[in-house]
């Protein structure tokens, strides 16, 4: 008999302490067994981010670094100038990437900088409690848009991967999710090219994945899948809008 | 024979994997683990395609497949 | 080495990579841009990395990734710029990471001027950013100590794997003085093998200054605290001109010091005797210097640009022995020897 | 010890000029500084440094009653003769320069610098004509040191600008042996 | 009006709203998440804007914006967050913008923990920002008095045209307490003729931090000082517990006050003549405080959440004139009250 | 006889700092000339920025706040969130919008806020000397690009006008140029619109200008002029990136 | 003056039970003071509240040395019971706690909260349960009391949930009473 | 008749006017400012035709233009 699903040796054996149903740990996994399977383990550096992913550096099995919110990619940046062989990846929430760290994320892909972001997009921060994020949904209710988010006060929700698919330097720009088996599968291989894109030196790579927040949603598990599928997929459709030639 | 294996002390009883087996064999269980969340389960383990599919949503990776 | 006519930003750039240092993050202000733009220059050259950030905020956690990384670092800023810092300052200090930090003040606060200034002294000395953290700080008062300073300050950041700030104004980024190029003293430094290099064959190594069990984050924190407390013991330095019959102590730091020099000579012309006191650090503070000067002692003076910095740490070593009395310009002025004259004579007519 | 202040219109070559001469200054095993103004007010505006050549330690390296002024515009004239020391010197550029200083306490010379240089068909050597007499009359550095400074500033590829700023300084020595 | 019980953080919310605040501008961060959510939900009702910006560098800087605009407006944060707001408080400090900020301690540094703290005190007191500039700081001690505190701290920013803030720590945010809204104090206020509302009518106003003659700067930064001055003068405040006859006086801000008065009473109870001075105003630091104190005093105390900061602005008003201890646990760590009087005993034992 | 070209009454009439034959002057005067014919004067609160135009509130005749470098549009925020009824525009370069201030513009078109932008990209930072702006071309040398912008290690320029019309909240985004006079007039047509989306309350609006920076270029006046149309236009296409109907 | 600490897994309602205590102080006129632990680890893990209820102004309101522990599970027992004070109060879950507590210088009382709430159809009232148990114990606040809080606190639509909790606290305080 | 009037204390000497006029009337003066400027003048102005492209072009507002 055969091991044909394992526990990757990217992760740690430490449990996680996300919520129940979390799709953080999904996109853990996810990333760990790309990194398995490039056998990168001992070139990779990790950046966890301020989010519910702060504590990543304890999952992932390789070098890690903790960075200030929204600042991964320029810490990535700092690692990757330094070794420019390793592999370096950041891990990163809605928040952290497209509210605070906005001018990092854009300039690290204008930049072309070599490395592979993981963006977990939740639609909301889940680390302190539910907060609307840039790309919650209009109408979303969340614990500062308590009325739902109003267009009219706060705007429209960001596309990350649309808005990054401008800059030249961004190599490799995708979307896609995790709330299904298919789309988990999908969103594996995307992961896995995206490392391939930093690997090759193309430039800056981004998997941006639609993920849930079941505690914020206030919502199970399960409905929290259901949830992103027919709303958020809507609003942030998936694919890829950069690839280089050479990974096509 | 393919099998699947659940680490109950991981399991957070989110029944992700419920939702996906496509033999319907996951259930879950009365008893609590230590964390008090009540875990994942199969009981008619012949019933078992090995498909990783519950594996593969599980966002703790409790779940290891054997085919 | 023969000397060299340089200016002090550019100064501080090669004592940079004549130390070891290969990578530069940073990002333009006036009055420190020559930084910046001689590693445009010269990083390429040696085989090291300069690179514009988008932003301070961005440079100085590139600085973190780099320094985790295992790399000598330097960023380079002036006060606004070191301001939006701070988040990231505190950071390197709670990761322990070694890095060095210039900054060459300029007027404030808020936009102020671009003119010499020293108002961001308690910035650097008590901790802009939050948290209970130190920067080993250095104030040098020409452009060969700046040199001096920052190609030691490298290793000595390495050594206490702490954040070390070379502070100067203004008019010490600008100037132009010969500078010779001498071999630094060197520590023993233990391997970087803690950094994030790739986890091949050993652990994988963590940067990480986050510790979610108060327990935990405590005893990190008393960790710290030894380690400023090392500083204090071991790492204290000053310069002491005239002080050994003085009756009239001046502190002053950086350039003003020099000034300071001047009206010592001044002052002893005229009867008055005036010694210096120059703390070369500034966190540790030189409180043993203080406690070394003579009985004869009377009072003190301390001269700085802004208005009222250092003299509290001054008064905190004199613990209310003497009276420490203090003149200040601001915003870009220099003190003129006159006024500091005046001022001591008041003093001095006041203690006789 | 000579505290000097070089001042007038960005452009007019005053920075390069206190620059040449601190050079000078260090090869001749001299303790010298140099410091500029800097700024916005540099953009279009008026410039100035504060040079130091001394054989002593130089402890302030700021200029506060300088011993020498030169001024190549009259905003310059303006702003600095007033600070001169007792005694001092200042020479001021007469081309553009109409007044001819208000205080008798001082040495003051008039050199119609851009003249001068035209006449050598290169007006950017106004500087270097103030040069000459600023050594003739003080000797705070030999001709010698300034004409070697100069050769390793200038980046090779100038170095023909050499003979025109060399007789540029020679113009300006003879105008103030001359004049007085 | 009737008690409520409420949580710091909303009653901070209340209590800005009552004093007239309209409009906030935030960004999330735990221990302080409640300001935001609560002023989201409250603001809208009153006819105010709440506005969750993008970042707290973007935050301080709408208020910058909302403050120049003649609003009534108030930031809140924690210690990372105040961190990246210095650049803006200098700003603000130097435009002369009357604002309030909030900063809900947690333990530092770089990410540090979420626990309650007391390390930001140097950062606030002498500021994090660039240039001479201070800030007006409360240090409330209960929910109730954070309240009266925050109704007043508009009224103070008004009047000053300086940024107010209030220090709290994680446990003040997130405890319940009964509080009371009571009229405040209300302090004469000239119009803010100075405000951009449009000149319509009017000559044009301008709000700048920027003096490129240096001169004008001094010229700014001096009357910056004459109005810490009089704040020095008119508006220190503190508390004084068992004072009159005592032999060791403890000092302590905020929450660690209250462990501090439960201390005191339990020092009393074994025969030690203890006494509490709890400053309310942390700059300006009441000194005055000291001057009163009786000549019974042999020592002082000061205990914090921090590895001792407030103890250099105690050292700098006893002068010299008795010893001055410090006793501090950091990283959210709430020093007790057996490990005080531990220490408080250790100090008496010296001194008898 | 008429007076068919004059001063505009919300310029002051301090002389500006600018170096001979800088293109920021002619941006100052457009907008001061559409400010003029919206009759707004007394309604507009400008933010300058930290840049070459930092003493822009010297020379707009209206209320006027100095922002922090980068800052402007979050300060142009909070007036505009207490004063909806003002005109409120920023006036910023290229370093000051899309470097420093990357996160702040995106933030404030994202959120549709009823402001104006002047961005003047001059493909450099004039104010400090010449370094290497986010928009600097590739081959361009600044003072820290000093062999050059090389793409393979600082990426590509940053095209704004693009990134922005990513986001449904930027109402009106457009580029436009000021090296000859039938472009200048353009100009001032277009800087008239994104005041009149303001005035409206249609959402964001930003004029990107392409400027000349003749002092760090190392140029004359003129030939920086031409360098501009001949270098600049092509990476930086003009036209009208998203217009609301309502002004089409 | 009680000090309390109410501590169990996030979801039993401990923090909720502290306020309500508190809330009932408030209204009886006493001194009250509520804190909670907060942070990650209420996320899935234990939780806890430091109540201080008393006629005295309240000095500390943090609790160190506690009068009473309710412990809703086992992590919160073993972290609690060793700082209560001598001849302090434990009151147990015994639903989900098996061992009995180790100190003998202190009251122990376990209740099977979750039996009784689920007794009573609801399995959330559990913490009310302890809560009439604490009460009828120490008197600490007025039933009546607690039940008002409750009213207050809980929105309007959810009223109907009054009389299950009410039944919760009458389950408890007789539990207490019959087992002594 | 059309006519373009200068404040030559504003002029920069840029060449920006001299460089579109289409009539080529606009040339540099001789003699400076008091900023140290040649300024830009007409004296043929008879040939001006009114077109303001001088006054458009200027950045220094130097330029009044009647017609
Ligand atoms: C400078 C700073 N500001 C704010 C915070 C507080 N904070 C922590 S996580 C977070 C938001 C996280 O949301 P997101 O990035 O979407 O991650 P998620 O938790 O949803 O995975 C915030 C605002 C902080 N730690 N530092
Ligand atoms: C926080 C901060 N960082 C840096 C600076 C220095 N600085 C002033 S202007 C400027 C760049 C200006 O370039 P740009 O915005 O393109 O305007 P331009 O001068 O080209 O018109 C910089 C970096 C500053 N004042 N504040
Ligand atoms: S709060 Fe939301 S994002 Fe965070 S761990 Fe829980 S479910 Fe996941
Ligand atoms: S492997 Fe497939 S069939 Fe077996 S339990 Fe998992 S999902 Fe069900
Ligand atoms: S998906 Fe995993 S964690 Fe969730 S119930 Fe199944 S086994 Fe447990
Ligand atoms: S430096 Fe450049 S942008 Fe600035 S005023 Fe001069 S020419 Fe214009
Ligand atoms: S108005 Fe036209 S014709 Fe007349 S000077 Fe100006 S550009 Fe020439
Ligand atoms: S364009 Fe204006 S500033 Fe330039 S030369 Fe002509 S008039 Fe003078
Ligand atoms: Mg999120
Ligand atoms: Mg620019």
């Amino acid at each position: 008999m055969k091991v044909v699903f394992q526990r990757p040796t990217a992760l740690t054996e430490r449990q996680t302490h996300y919520c129940p149903g979390c799709t953080h740990g999904i996109i853990h996994r996810l990333v760990a067994e790309a990194i398995d399977e490039l056998g990168v383990l001992d070139k990779a550096v990790g950046v966890a981010s301020v989010g519910c992913s702060v504590l990543a550096y304890e999952y992932f099995n390789c070098d890690m670094q903790q960075a200030a919110h929204g600042r991964a990619p320029a810490v990535a940046t700092g690692i990757k100038r330094v070794h420019p062989n390793n592999i370096v990846f950041t891990y990163q929430g809605d928040g952290d990437l497209a509210s605070i760290g906005m001018a990092e994320i854009v300039h690290a892909a204008a930049r072309g900088e070599k490395i592979t972001v993981i963006f977990v997009n939740n639609a909301i921060y889940g680390m302190t409690g539910g907060q609307m994020a840039p790309t919650t949904l209009v109408g979303q209710k969340t614990t500062t848009s308590p009325y739902g988010r109003q267009a009219e006060h706060c705007g429209y929700p960001v596309r990350i991967s649309e808005l990054l698919a401008t800059l030249q330097g961004a190599a490799y720009v995708t979307r896609v999710s995790v709330h299904d088996v298919p789309n988990i599968r999908k969103a594996k291989r995307a992961i896995l090219k995206a490392f391939e894109v930093q690997q090759k030196g193309l430039g800056f790579s981004i998997v941006e994945v639609i993920s849930t927040c079941p505690t914020n949603w206030g919502m199970t598990p399960l409905e929290a899948l259901k949830w992103a599928k027919e709303n958020m997929l809507e609003y942030y459709p998936l694919g890829e809008f950069r690839t280089p030639e050479e990974v096509k | 024979m393919p099998k699947v294996e659940f680490e109950r002390e991981r399991c957070k009883g989110c029944e992700l994997c419920v939702s996906v087996c496509p033999t319907k064999i996951i259930f879950m269980d009365e008893k609590i683990n230590k964390k008090g969340y009540r875990v994942a389960t199969v009981t008619e383990m012949d019933k078992c395609i090995g498909c990783a599919m519950c594996a593969t949503i599980c966002p703790d990776v409790v779940i290891t497949v054997y085919k | 080495m023969a000397k060299q006519l340089m200016k002090g930003n550019e100064a501080i750039g090669e004592a940079a990579i004549r130390a070891g240092c290969r990578y530069f993050f940073g990002y333009p202000i006036t009055p420190q841009n020559e930084v910046p733009e001689y590693m445009a220059r010269r990083l390429p050259e040696v085989g090291g990395v300069f690179l514009q950030a988008e932003s301070e905020v961005s440079a100085i956690n590139m600085v973190y990734g780099a320094a985790g990384a295992g790399a000598r670092v330097m960023t380079s800023s002036s006060s606004p710029g070191i301001s939006l810092k701070q988040e990231g300052i505190s950071y390197i200090a709670g990761s322990e990471l070694p890095c060095v930090i210039i900054n060459i003040i300029r007027g404030g606060p808020g936009l102020g001027g671009i003119q010499p200034a020293q108002s961001d002294y308690f910035q650097a000395t008590k901790g802009g950013g939050h948290g209970d953290y130190r920067l080993f700080v250095f104030a040098p008062a020409s452009v060969q100590e700046m040199v001096d300073l920052i190609m030691e300050a490298f290793d000595i950041a390495d050594y206490y794997r702490n954040p070390v700030m070379v502070l100067g104004d203004g008019t010490l980024g600008q100037m132009m003085e010969p500078v010779e190029f001498k071999e630094p003293k060197k520590r023993d430094l233990p391997p970087k093998d803690w950094a994030t290099t790739g986890a091949k064959g050993r652990k994988r190594n963590i940067i990480n200054s986050l510790s979610l069990v108060a327990e935990q984050l405590e005893e990190h924190n008393w960790k710290l605290q030894k380690k400023y407390q090392h500083m204090k013991e071991h790492e204290q330095r000053w310069e002491l001109y005239k002080c050994d019959d003085a009756e009239l102590v001046l502190a002053a730091f950086g350039t003003t010091a020099r000034i300071v020099k001047s009206v010592v000579n001044q002052l002893r012309e005229q009867g008055i005797k005036a010694g210096l006191l120059r703390p070369i650090t500034i966190f540790p503070f030189p409180d043993k210097a203080f406690a070394q000067l003579p009985d004869t002692v009377k009072a003190f003076l301390t001269v700085e640009m802004n208005t009222g910095q250092m003299v509290e740490d001054v008064r905190l070593a004199v613990n209310g022995k003497q009276p420490v009395h203090f003149f200040g310009r601001t915003g870009g002025i220099v003190p003129t020897p006159a006024e500091i004259i005046a001022k001591a004579k008041e003093i001095m007519g006041g203690v006789r | 010890m000579a505290e000097m202040i070089f001042a007038g219109f960005g452009g007019q070559g005053v920075m390069s000029m206190g620059m040449m001469l601190a050079y000078a200054g260090m090869l001749e095993g001299k303790n010298v500084s140099w410091i500029p103004s800097y700024g916005p007010e540099m953009r279009g505006g008026t410039a100035n440094c504060a040079v130091v050549v001394t054989s002593d330690e130089i402890g302030s390296p700021f200029v506060t009653d300088p011993d020498v002024v030169v001024a190549m515009n009259l905003p310059s004239m303006d702003k600095f003769e007033p600070r001169l020391k007792k005694g001092g010197l200042l020479i001021y550029n007469s081309s553009l320069i109409e007044r001819e200083g208000g205080r008798d306490d001082i040495e003051v010379i008039g050199i119609p610098a851009n003249e001068i240089a035209s006449e050598l068909g290169n007006s950017r050597v106004a500087n270097m004509v103030v040069m000459g007499a600023l050594l003739a009359k003080t000797g705070v550095a030999k001709p010698e040191s300034v004409k070697d400074a100069l050769r390793k500033v200038l980046p090779a590829h100038r170095h023909d600008l050499l003979p025109v700023n060399e007789q540029a300084m020679e113009r300006g020595a003879e105008y103030v042996s001359k004049d007085r």
